[in-house]
């Protein structure tokens, strides 16, 4: 009975304190500038949506600490909230909902954005996403933008390169077999790179799914394989990409791997056994793979912190970084605190004034939010280096 | 407070107080629903702010499907974690009918409620004989199946990258509108689960989760009520699917997931299974708290589950259930016990004649000397055991029958291959010219076989009227009827017969052993049965209470009736009985009347003892 | 040796047995009659400690063993064999029986040594003791949870319901080893329904009925006893006539 | 014979599994999910080991061993010794052991971020070419590992005083209580013995499968899935359904569509259980 007593007091006081602490947020003093991040920190993709808010909150300290953003002659600091969804959409929605105060939400994924899209305009926030999906941009939502590709300008430049490389190795690369992650990158990849790839003269031998929770991949590899392919095209974060290249050579396959997200680096050999695959890998990789490039090499070694590791070899820190370095300076540059439109339009003239970047993205369309962006193939060697095998970076 | 008031809590606090079972609720336990939806429909003038409205509303969609599962969970005690997909079905259901065909709105929700359903009959139909972990584990697979279905059938939900821009219904387009609605929906469910606990299908489901045996030998069949149940709970959980999709404007397969039809159960029991108001609350606290300590961002899922551990050790009927028991004992204390409810039995002297029971409405008047049952070379193998052996025997209307024989002779093997309980024997068995082999056994309860249990089967947690109102279930009055008693007197009677009028209204686990036999013999008369296997009525009675059951049986028989009686107390059969067959080690050793019996050898030297021989 | 005084005990709601006393001295028999239902197997599963009791108090060679775990009473002494047998039915008889001897930590020679003996008492499972218990007749079932509750070395066996199920002849051999077992000087608590058989073999007896002790004396005393001949022996009073 | 290759050592690990399970399950009658979380903490614990302190990876197999017996045994303590004693053990079982599961991973996460790792392993990097049949002798290792472990255990149970202790309890639990085995120790042992598999299983995953904090999960579903199929109560049925299901996979993402790999052993329960719904190596049992 007493226990039982103990144990009634004990939930209750609990649940009396937590929901206190709850009630009181934390009011800013000098009307700050609100960005919300959307990410997942727990489940699954807590390792892609952790790094990704990393990055995020290595820029707002850079910005805070000197001094904030520059307004119309007066400084305000900016203000990043995170919200985990955990890549579950109706908790994007609560998120997107409690952080719609924000001037701009910024989500890591296609999962965390698409929720936020049918309030987004409404709400008057600009939404800021790595989506390479082409629906992200298509809807004639006026508020969306990109930090990344759209896959659909980015897969054809992927199987360019890819024959080009091949050519200039004399390698034998006709036929593909992919795999797809179950998501919705992988179809949409499937499809834009089978396009692209059939145009230059390639085949397709298969296609096989699988969900990034699975991780004996051997039955799925072992269909494939069957097909005798040239190359496999993967289409997942590294440390799944690792799982499928190192269980694909167990069972005797020696072609080539070609990475549509993951760039290879350090981000991929740590996560494989054996080192000699890796030289066969290449990859498809935005600027801030190559610490050759100046702009990258400045970033990497300032934040060469062993806290930051994992999040730059994920190449998820650069774009939490570069997207809100970038949104400050649109603001900066429209001259208002509160105007989502202003500001969504200013991106275009303050994306200028920070060329070059690390990310290389080189020009934004402001009708759609989609973004242009240099691409260069990589390929990385065993020591965990990558370079660029059709000499375009040293 | 008003005494008004104060009546009206305490009728809430002990429908609150429904623990761990669901029992029947009070017939004035629905004016709890009053302070919810008031308390509900008032919160978003005290809240606002976009963002709390939206987390209210998801509260009480959330709600809507908590109550779907809660029928499945509190009412069968079923743990199923395929509900969430059931809701993902009706979402997507609207989402692609409006999206992709341009059905309006509320046909496509109409039609979400209806392939919900269905899912849920599919459900049902692959669970249907799987029970604890089994049908656990079943949904769970289910719920797997339905997020790979959505995720492969890309040509009409999009696969794994969802549909967005899903329309809002039409006139709801707002924050707090869509609250409101939902808020309606809610109300209407919370009201057709109040009735429901009330109706046959409620008794049904409860006598069911009690004890399917005793269920199905009062003529219920639990196969197509659990069926109903399931068809219900879909339908619920189909109203909170649209909804959810509109609410959420994005829809994935993400949301069918066992994640998420895990969180459904947490919501149900955290608040309190089989409560009008658990199934609310539980989701009001999980949501709520976890919205409120987002700021916590990892360490809100370990508080999430210390909250958890704490209200399953200590919360034990979930917070709604656990409170309101401790709110009712307090109020016990206060104002010494409660008042039993009203009786809702008529009081009076009942009728003595039972023209209920006469043969007469279950095709033709009772002819004595006629043979009713019949069977002949009963034979029942467990593995190598043969626990009945080549055992004939036949039964005539107005005669009482006794088997006799030494415990594990096979007479309760024989019982349960007369009603049905025992299956995959052989041999042939007719009751009234039917053959029985092909009969489930609540469709012999339905011919008229009724039966008592060796070990008392009864619903304890429930009064004793109303087991013996469930055990009516076969005999409910003409649809519009309000009496609780479904046939005018006919319950009456069964209390006076049975000499338990006083102790009508009380809950049956509290009785003694004695009182606990007659219930089960008033409910196996309930079902009106024109044969009666009684397995040991007399034992555990007191030798005053004999004669009163003795009379009973007698003057059943004088009505037509046959009766089966296995006894081990002689003088009881000796008096009663016409015929007796004695059983050994699964064999029929000896027949005859009382006399020829005691003195038959055999029977002496394998059952009455060797001792006096 | 075994000294139950004014015990209670129940489940949920219900109250199973109010006030019961009762005591068995060293080496003696002793009897609980009642009908189905009346607490025997309560009151008898509450002194092994399967079931907690509310209230009274339990003593067993002069200490308290309510509230004691079921394994530490068996270490003392006090050993049950159930109602139903509770065999391990994809177990052998010889593991059964070794695993009658569980609480004594001893080594396994000695065990080998104890089977034979307690073999000795049921010489028709001698050639079973492969087999495994659940494929034996219902009768060398009761045998060998006779048996496995032997290698605990009782000082005092409690039997529940022994004869339950099985054939007279049966019934009359168990009752006879339960006898030779009590002539080893090891004291009997014997709850059964064949109140005739029980009553040949006991010294003294109790009537249990709902939950209370009714009537208590020596085994003559309650074979005379109108209500006791009434209630438990109209039987065999019938099979006489 | 590849494919039959790849099912057999995807089976081998879930009979691994799958035997943990349902030796929790049959002495404590709670669906251990938060095995699944053991596994990981074996996988994490041996990658410390390795990595970390860079001791060989036997030693790290024991490390993964000791680290999950640990938790287990606090697990029993702690939660489900407790949950035990609530009125509906079946669902406050069902309930706390996936709050725990959660509770476990959230932790670790919480002391060594969700970042994926590599248990380093000497024999990853090693291939077998056995016939055409290709495998890496982690795999192979991890197959075999799994047999013996799970032959160990049978071993114990058959052999040792403690291990007839625990059958008995398998097979009636009041038969045990009453020749004097205590339940709650019995308890205490079976989720020992069951956790240091689990760990031993995830440090034979490592290698091959990266360590993260939800790791587990799959496994332990399919494991989960073994168990129910083998009617929750037959070890013996446990490895033969834990095999079969491997092999049904493999063939299934092979041959059949390969888009529905990861639902074909969901299909194969539904169908196994709407054919025999209490599993599909149960007996049926006279009750007297």
């Amino acid at each position: 009975m007493k226990k039982r007593a103990i144990g009634y007091g004990l939930v209750l006081s609990l649940l009396g304190s937590l929901t206190a602490c709850g009630g009181s947020g934390s009011a800013g003093n000098d009307e700050p500038i609100k960005i919300g991040i959307i990410t997942p920190l727990t489940g699954n993709a807590a390792a892609y949506g952790s790094g990704f808010w990393l990055g995020v909150q290595a820029a707002e300290n850079e910005i805070n600490k000197s001094g904030g953003i520059l307004v119309n002659g007066k400084r305000h600091k900016l203000q990043a909230t995170v919200c985990d969804d955990q890549f579950v959409p109706s908790k994007s929605v609560s998120c997107g909902q409690k952080l719609s105060e924000s001037l701009m939400i910024y989500t890591p994924a296609t999962q965390s954005s698409f929720p936020l899209m049918g309030f987004n305009q409404k709400d008057d926030f600009i939404l800021m996403s790595t989506s390479q999906t082409p629906a992200f941009t298509s809807q004639g939502n006026k508020l969306v933008v990109r930090s990344t590709y759209n896959l659909e300008r980015q897969i054809p430049d992927l199987a360019r390169l890819v024959g080009e490389y091949a050519k200039k190795e004399k390698l034998t690369l006709k036929s593909v077999a992919i795999m797809e992650v179950g998501s919705d990158f992988g179809p949409a990849f499937t499809e834009a790179f089978s396009k692209a790839w059939k145009a230059g003269g390639g085949t397709i031998t298969g296609t096989a799914s699988y969900d990034t929770v699975t991780t004996d991949l051997t039955s799925q590899l072992t269909s494939l394989l069957r097909g005798n392919p040239d190359a496999i095209a993967i289409t997942t974060v590294c440390q799944s990409a690792a799982l499928v290249m190192d269980q694909a050579r167990h069972l005797g396959f020696k072609g080539t791997f070609i990475n549509a997200v993951c760039a290879g680096g350090t981000g991929m050999t740590k996560y494989m056994g054996n080192s000699e695959i890796i030289g066969s890998n290449i990859a498809t990789v935005k600027t801030n793979a190559f610490d050759s490039i100046p702009v990258v090499g400045a970033f990497h070694k300032k934040y060469s912190d062993e806290k930051y590791k994992s999040a730059i070899e994920q190449q998820i820190f650069e774009f939490g970084y570069f997207g809100v370095e970038w949104f400050a300076k649109a603001v900066s540059t429209a001259g208002t605190t509160s105007d989502s439109a202003k500001v969504h339009a200013a991106l275009e003239p303050a994306l200028q004034t920070l060329q070059p970047n690390i990310l290389g993205i080189t020009e934004y369309f402001p009708d759609t939010g989609d973004i242009e962006m240099t691409t260069y193939l990589a390929q990385t060697k065993p020591d965990g280096q990558s370079f660029d095998p059709l000499g375009g970076q040293k | 407070m008003s005494v008004m008031s104060k009546a009206v809590l305490t009728r809430a606090a002990s429908g609150l107080s429904a623990g761990l079972r669901s029992r029947e609720p009070g017939r004035r336990e629905w004016l709890i629903i009053v302070p919810i939806v008031a308390v509900c429909a008032l919160l978003p003038l005290v809240i606002q702010g976009r963002y709390e409205v939206g987390v209210m509303t998801l509260i009480l969609i959330y709600a809507i499907a908590a109550y779907g599962l809660d029928l499945v969970l509190g009412h069968l005690g079923l743990v199923s974690v395929a509900h969430a997909a059931l809701l993902t079905v009706g979402a997507y259901t609207l989402v692609i009918l409006t999206t992709k065909y341009g059905v309006g709105y509320w046909w496509a929700a109409l039609a979400g409620v209806g392939v919900t359903t269905l899912a849920g009959l599919l459900l049902a139909g692959i669970t249907m004989r799987s029970r604890g972990h089994y049908f656990s584990v079943s949904s769970l697979a289910f719920a797997a199946v339905t997020v790979v279905v959505i995720t492969q059938w890309t040509s009409l939900t999009n696969g794994a990258s969802g549909i967005y821009a899903i329309p809002t219904p039409p006139g709801f387009d707002s924050t707090i509108s869509l609250f409101y609605l939902s808020l309606i929906v809610l109300t209407a469910v919370l009201v057709a689960m109040f009735l429901l606990t009330r109706s046959t299908l409620g008794r049904n489901l409860r006598a069911i989760q009690a004890d399917e045996v005793l269920a199905a030998s009062l003529g219920i069949n639990v196969v197509a009520t659990k069926l109903k149940a399931f068809t219900v709970s879909a339908a619920i959980v189909g109203l909170a699917g649209p909804l959810f999709a509109s609410w959420i404007s994005y829809i994935t397969p993400s949301s069918a997931s066992i994640m998420e039809g895990f969180n459904l159960l947490v919501y149900v029991i955290i608040g309190g299974s089989a409560t009008l108001a658990g199934p609310l609350v539980g989701v009001a606290l999980v949501v709520g708290v976890t919205e409120a300590f987002r700021f916590t961002e990892l360490y809100q899922t370990l508080i999430f589950s210390g909250i958890v551990f704490l209200v399953l050790l200590f919360f034990r009927g979930g917070v709604v259930g656990s409170v309101a028991r401790a709110w009712s004992r307090v109020a016990v204390r206060r104002r010494g016990p409660e008042p039993a409810e009203v009786p809702e039995v008529a009081v009076g002297p009942g009728p003595v004649a039972l023209p209920h029971l006469s043969p007469a409405d279950r095709g033709g008047p009772a002819e004595p000397g006629k043979v009713l049952f019949e069977a002949r070379s009963l034979t029942k193998k467990y593995g190598g055991v043969t626990a009945v052996s080549d055992v004939s025997l036949a039964a005539r209307e107005g005669e009482i029958i006794g088997v006799i024989g030494p415990n594990g002779a096979g007479k309760s093997t024989l019982f349960g291959l007369i009603s049905g309980v025992v299956g995959g024997w052989s041999g042939s068995a007719s009751f009234a010219g039917r053959d029985l082999r092909r009969l489930a056994v609540h469709e012999r309860a339905r011919l008229g076989i009724g039966r008592t249990f060796q070990t008392n089967r009864l619903l304890n947690d429930e009064t004793v009227l109303q087991n013996l109102v469930t055990a009516a279930y076969l005999h409910r009055p003409a649809r519009g009827s309000r009496s609780a008693d479904p046939d005018d007197g006919f319950l009456n009677t069964i209390l006076d017969l049975t000499g338990l009028r006083a102790k009508a209204n009380e809950v049956v686990s509290g009785l003694s052993i004695e009182e606990q036999k007659l219930v089960g013999v008033g409910m196996a008369l309930a079902v009106r049965p024109r044969m009666l296997l009684l397995d040991e009525p007399f034992a555990g009675l007191r030798e005053s209470e004999t004669p009163r059951l003795m009379r009973l049986l007698e003057w059943l028989r004088d009505q037509g009736m046959v009766i089966l009686l296995v006894e081990h107390k002689m003088r009881v059969l000796m008096s009663l009985c016409s015929h007796v067959y004695v059983l050994d080690s699964g064999q029929l050793i000896a027949e005859g009347s009382p006399d020829q019996i005691v003195n038959d050898p055999r029977v002496i030297s394998a059952y009455l003892g060797t001792k006096n021989a | 040796m075994l000294e139950v005084s004014d015990i209670t005990a129940g489940y949920g709601n219900s109250t199973v047995l109010t006030g019961v006393s009762l005591s068995i001295e060293r080496g003696e028999a002793v009897t609980v009659l009642g009908a189905n239902g009346a607490g025997k197997s309560t009151l008898i599963q509450a002194i092994a400690g399967l079931t907690p009791i509310r209230g009274g108090e339990i003593r067993f060679e002069g200490e308290r063993i309510h509230g004691l775990s079921a394994a530490r009473i068996v270490r003392r002494g006090l050993v049950l064999c159930p109602e139903g047998r509770h065999l391990f039915p994809q177990m052998s008889v010889r593991e059964n029986l070794m695993l009658g001897a569980y609480s004594h930590k001893i080594r396994r020679s000695a065990i080998a040594a104890q089977i034979d003996e307690v073999l000795e008492i049921f010489p028709a499972l001698k050639e079973k003791r492969t087999v495994y218990a659940g494929s034996l007749s219902g009768g060398e079932q009761q045998m060998v949870a006779i048996g496995r509750a032997l290698m605990a070395k009782p000082r005092l066996l409690l039997l529940d319901e022994p004869s339950l199920g099985l054939a007279p002849l049966l019934v009359q051999t168990v009752m006879r080893v339960v006898g030779e077992i009590n002539q080893r000087g090891i004291a009997i608590g014997l709850v059964e329904q064949n109140a005739a058989a029980a009553l040949e073999l006991v010294s003294r007896g109790y009537v249990l009925e709902a939950g209370s002790v009714v009537i208590q004396g020596s085994a003559q005393e309650l074979s005379s006893d109108d209500r006791v001949r009434a209630a438990y022996l109209g039987v065999v009073e019938q099979a006489a006539d | 014979m590849q494919v039959l290759a790849n099912g057999l050592a995807l089976g081998a690990i879930y009979a691994l599994v799958a035997s943990c399970l349902l030796l929790i399950f049959g002495i404590l009658e709670i669906p251990d999910f938060a095995l699944g979380g053991r596994i990981m903490v074996g996988g994490y614990a041996g990658y410390f080991v390795a990595e970390n302190l860079g001791l060989h990876y036997w030693i790290a197999v024991v490390a993964a061993a000791l680290a999950a017996g640990l938790l287990g045994v606090v697990s029993e303590l702690a939660v489900y010794r407790w949950l035990r004693n609530t009125p509906r053990p079946l669902l406050s079982g069902f309930i706390g052991a996936l709050v725990l599961l959660t509770a476990t991973e959230i932790t670790v996460q919480l002391l060594f971020t969700a970042d994926f790792r590599k248990l380093p392993s000497p024999y990853e990097s090693q291939i077998l070419d056995f016939a055409g049949i290709r495998m890496t002798e982690q795999r192979l290792l991890a197959g075999v590992v799994a047999l013996v472990l799970i032959a160990a255990l049978h071993a114990y149970l058959r052999g040792t005083r403690g291990g007839r202790a625990m059958r008995a309890t398998l097979e009636d639990r009041r038969g045990a209580e009453i020749v004097g085995i205590s339940p709650a120790k019995t308890a205490l042992i079976a989720m020992l013995l069951g956790s240091c598999m689990a760990g031993v299983a995830g440090a034979l995953l490592g290698p091959m499968y990266l360590v993260y904090p939800t790791m587990g999960d799959a496994i332990l579903i399919k494991g989960l899935i073994v168990i129910v199929l083998a009617g929750m109560r037959s070890s013996l049925g446990a490895i033969s359904a834990a095999l079969l299901l491997g092999i049904a996979e493999s063939f299934g993402a092979s041959y059949l569509s390969v888009g529905f790999s990861d639902a074909y052993a969901f299909i194969f329960l539904i169908i196994a259980l709407m054919v025999r719904p209490n599993g599909l190596f149960t007996k049926s049992v006279l009750v007297r």
